[in-house]
């Protein structure tokens, strides 16, 4: 789960990470409020998960109540690469006198949480790792020995560190760790992670991502929501359990697996066509499960035809058979489908599905030819509407 | 012959108590897997259609002499599991379970790659089949047979359409992997590829990548190292758009590098021939192999 | 260092382990006021570290206040083989169901911390070890993984804890290897480890052995104090930075180094003397610590002649005779001295101490010589005194 | 040969710029020793007598090769240096530092054994000193010369008197060995008498020991099935008194176990002659050599 911004902040300020004070707010009122609260000049900063926000206009400095009156109004509802502004943290302006960037990931070749530091910060990291490669200290922690004192002086002295701010930064890194193994981050990143004129470190902006399998440890984290990134169909897939992102294309998917469904977006697509979304429906997929999976699917108003690839395991052919019997009957698709069923109960499956006799369904024998169908069926589709 | 589970494997099933734990380990003793043992705390006494249940790993090795584990109880009680019944000195865990933390998974991985001559194989895998000996997990064994082809997978259904494509093509297993696809997968392409090198049975290995991480770039430096045996990759993944997160945790793109594009020619760059679909895998391995 | 009871408690406190609550006193009236707000009945409780005080009437149950001053007068003062009671402890007397024992040890040999479980609680561990080890549940723990749930399991069911208790003894030996590790102790013991007849869990008693190389991390603990144990020359010698412990024989012993100390006794003894203290002045040792150690020794009136034992390798010799003569000077002693001195600066130092010409200070070439002289000097000074 | 330290070692003396630091270094160097470099973070540039000081470990062996480190740090810092020594690839570490934190020198303890071909000798100890060779720590070498017996101790002042006892009846020493008293020295008897069992140079190996623990007992046992050199043991404390601590933590009589009297029994039960005072080592040495 990645987090915005400021709810970055929030969790770093848990563990002692300094970060500007600030307040988040969704309307230009609150927003100007927030800013009176903090003082002037105050920050206005679009919360989005997404790069390069400041030079799209997403963060204005407002020297009084006006200008952040006006700020927050232009940039609530604004759209950054595709998603819309809901929030804006207004958050007091720091005095830089240099950047810094600092980060944990997890590294999952060498299964270890990996550092990067550099006294270049502010700029993309994988441009500072190309240009000046030597800004760039990097190291790996064993998990079970935890981050060491002379893991932060390492870092600090690799890159660079000015000698006054070695024990600071170090200090600062020892923070970063602790934010990242006890929130169950997957990633947390700080750029530019700022030197004031008064040689005191600041996060100037917080980039985290959490691991979803480890909210039950984390009932606060849990409730953090991003917006911005929230397309309807994929909030209502989740809300359902399902896995679900939508594409660009019409072509509806549904497969049970991860890797199962990625193949099959590759076979349609090699068949020419275009999928719609990637729908995993997990493994031992039931009846209620499959129509749900339908109705998301079928709430993208893009897709002309639907694919349902399932080799069982866990998954039992006879249940998702029965689902979709059951999501043709309350559904009642417009939209062609294309199943192939194999695996587990595969016969017990196809059995279900001819005595339903659904119009509209076609059964295939194999992953190849249903994507070969679904494709040909979403064409005349398209010719027909 | 064959890898990791067989005819020798004396298997012990955490979770066994539980609704889907049952059903597994009766699906693998009915397929022929000598399930001795399973592993519920409190529930030492009762069976499990007479497969005797203990408080803890220890006490099930005592008295049955158990060789293997499964590990199928929830996430939040995966890794102490798994961390038990190394600690009960079995050496083969293989963990089904999905959706365990990942800080979970690194603190599991870095202890147990210290201890000797134990492998984990998951979690968030089917687990692993040899067919005709054992099958060990969710894999629906009924349709793979006894062969010359091993096959190693992180993803479970993409395992069976693969193993299922090379079936129709005639071609039987040694062993059927499923490594999962998790950020810190306790067995990586390199170890099992490693035993398929070992396995006299093994004549054929094909890989079944995703996008994401870097796990079949380094198989691939490693088979040009390392492995005399033909090997056949997949990689899923070619549409997936960069940036988005596909269900496992595996699969998300970062940068340049973890693209299937990428993985298909690190691998085609060492001499693998990689299958654009599953079906095109079964036809490399015929053309390799003989129909 | 060891704790005292109440202070062992209070540390369990701090980390979650239920105990009774109770007060300390000093005084008879302060503990009847603490029997007054903690209730009756209550337990008037000797503090002392050691073993069997229950038996030797250090611990009495009072039903009123008069009781709680009857028994807390009776106690404070007392001596519990060769302890003297400073505190009590009073606490609400515990209604008991079963009596359990847990520990958690640094073992040296394995190199990990060992826990011990019993439900044969309330009784010497090791008479349990030897006549029903059934009951007494053992493990090792890797101080880098920590303890896991498994562990508290296996501990609980293999000791044969009632089934209705092993999650509750599990979840109260994490807490006991958290006090373990956080606290930086060598040693956490809780016998016995009490069920009430709720089926409750809680530490009647506490044995708790902190690092005083770790007090640095722990200003808190590094101020609790056992009263009880402490001899007046070896709080002396502690505040000297001195090691000392005090013996019954009456030969003054000083080396510099805890073996050659040892080492020392052990020669004294052979050739037929008594050491009256164990006296190391460490490695480095300079005149000021050699002028203390002096005071020291010869604070305890039972002794009759002094051997001192240096063996010099960052002590030098010159130093450590500077320090004697020094001490010569300020005490003025009035029995004999045997010093050998070899190592580092030796010859420097011997020279020193022959161009002081000190009446009563004997010089020795060997350890063994040293010993001889001193035991011959310890009981001609007997039979002259 | 020698162990541990020769001619061969390259030193880096971590905390050189201390008082301490800088005078056993400067020592170390007099007598022979290759210190090549020291660190102590934040003075990179500066150089102690010529030896140059570096910030951190890994900087000084880019830079110097060292292969061998004195940690000489404060008891709050050492467990660090140690580690951070380990992690530039040092792979003799020998730790002068007196009351570093039981628990820290567990993690310390129980990370480095399962990094392959790491030893650390102490903390708490004198060092290591191969006389004509190399010596690394605070032992006077003046006392020793070069020859054939090796000392094994947990006490540094003890190490010097049966030393300098053996000195008297004309041997000289292999290599002195101080292991330090603490609960969790990084090697143990077993360690370094392996080590000698291998050196050529050495024909006799003195252990001296002290009450507390069970080093003793297990290097008993140890050399009974693995040495073939003679052994001739000490033990300090017969004279202690139960249950009192003599200001090395080692020095805690456990019960029966961990008494003088139990340990010797032990030595003597598998043919090594226990002496009873540094002179008597010294004539049961003089009666297995010959004077």
């Amino acid at each position: 789960m990645d987090l915005l911004e400021y709810q970055g902040k929030q969790l770093f300020a848990r563990h002692g990470i300094p970060v500007p004070s600030g307040l988040p707010a969704t309307t230009p009122d609150d927003a100007a409020n927030a800013a009176d609260e903090i003082g002037y000049p105050c920050a206005v900063k679009a919360q989005v998960q997404i790069g390069g926000r400041g030079k799209l206009g997403g963060i204005k400095i407002a020297k009084d109540r006006n200008e952040a009156l006006t700020h927050a109004t232009a940039i609530l509802g604004m759209d950054i690469k595709g998603l819309t502004v809901h929030e804006v943290w207004i958050e007091g302006a720091s005095e830089i006198s240099a950047e810094y960037y600092a980060s944990v990931v997890f590294d999952r070749s060498a299964k270890k949480p990996f550092f990067m530091l550099s006294t270049k910060g502010g700029m993309d990291i994988e441009a500072v790792a190309e240009e000046t490669p030597e800004a760039l200290a990097t190291l790996h922690v064993d998990p079970l020995l935890g981050f060491q004192s002379y893991h932060g002086r390492k870092l600090a002295f690799d890159a660079g560190v000015d000698a006054d701010l070695v024990r600071p930064v170090a200090d600062f890194l020892v923070k970063l760790y602790e934010t990242f193994v006890s929130e169950d981050a997957m990633l947390v990143e700080v750029n530019p992670l700022i030197v004031t004129p008064e040689r005191t470190l600041r996060a100037l902006d917080a980039k985290v991502t959490l691991d979803g399998n480890a909210m039950f440890r984390h009932p606060d984290n849990a409730t953090l929501r991003d917006r911005s990134a929230e397309d309807p169909q994929e909030v209502m897939a989740k809300e359902r359990g399902l896995t679900y992102v939508k594409l660009d294309g019409d072509i509806g998917i549904l497969g049970n697996g991860a890797g199962i469904v990625m193949s099959t977006l590759d076979v349609v697509a090699q068949a020419g066509g275009e999928p719609a979304n990637f729908l995993d429906a997990g493994g031992g997929s039931k009846a209620e499960s499959i129509i749900a999976a339908v109705e998301v699917i079928l709430s993208n108003p893009k897709v002309k035809a639907v694919l349902f690839n399932i080799f069982g395991g866990i998954t039992r052919g006879d249940e998702v058979a029965k689902g979709l019997v059951e999501a043709f009957n309350q559904v009642k698709p417009t939209v062609p489908f294309v199943i192939r069923l194999d695996g587990t109960n595969a016969d017990e499956g196809r059995k279900i599905l001819s005595d339903a006799n659904l119009s509209n369904l076609h059964v295939e024998a194999t992953m190849n030819g249903a994507a070969e169908r679904v494709v040909e069926l979403a064409k005349s589709q398209g010719a027909a509407a | 012959m064959s890898i990791l589970v067989d005819k020798d494997t004396k298997l012990c099933v955490s979770g066994i108590t539980g609704r889907e734990g049952t059903f597994h380990a009766m699906n693998n003793r009915k397929y022929g897997t000598n399930v001795v043992a399973g592993v519920t705390p409190g529930k030492q006494g009762q069976d499990v259609e007479g497969v005797p249940v203990f408080n803890t790993f220890h006490k099930a090795v005592e008295e049955t002499g158990a060789n293997t584990a499964m590990v199928f109880v929830p996430p939040r009680f995966a890794a102490d599991s798994i961390l038990e019944a190394v600690d009960a000195g079995i050496k083969t865990v293989i963990a089904i379970t999905e959706g365990i933390p990942a800080h979970d998974e690194l603190r599991v991985f870095n202890y147990i790659r210290n201890v000797e001559g134990v492998r984990l194989i998951g979690p968030n895998c089917p687990g692993v089949l040899s067919p005709g000996k054992a099958n060990v997990g969710i894999i629906p064994a009924s349709f793979f047979k006894e062969g010359n082809v091993g096959v190693v997978s992180r993803s479970g259904t993409l395992t069976y359409q693969i193993g299922n494509e090379l079936a129709q093509q005639g071609f039987g297993n040694s062993t059927i992997v499923g490594i999962g696809g998790d950020p810190v997968p306790g067995s990586s392409f390199i170890d099992i590829i490693a035993l398929f090198e070992q396995d006299p049975e093994t004549e054929l290995i094909v890989m079944s990548g995703e996008i994401g991480g870097s796990a079949e770039e380094e198989a691939a430096q490693y088979i040009k190292e390392n492995v005399s045996k033909p090997v056949v990759g997949y990689i899923a993944g070619f549409t997936a758009p960069p940036g988005k997160t596909m269900g496992h945790a595996g699969a998300i793109v970062s940068g340049s590098k973890g693209t299937a594009q990428a993985k298909a020619e690190a691998l085609e760059a060492v001499g693998v021939r990689v299958g654009r679909t599953p079906t095109q895998v079964s036809e490399i391995a015929v053309e390799i192999l003989g129909g």
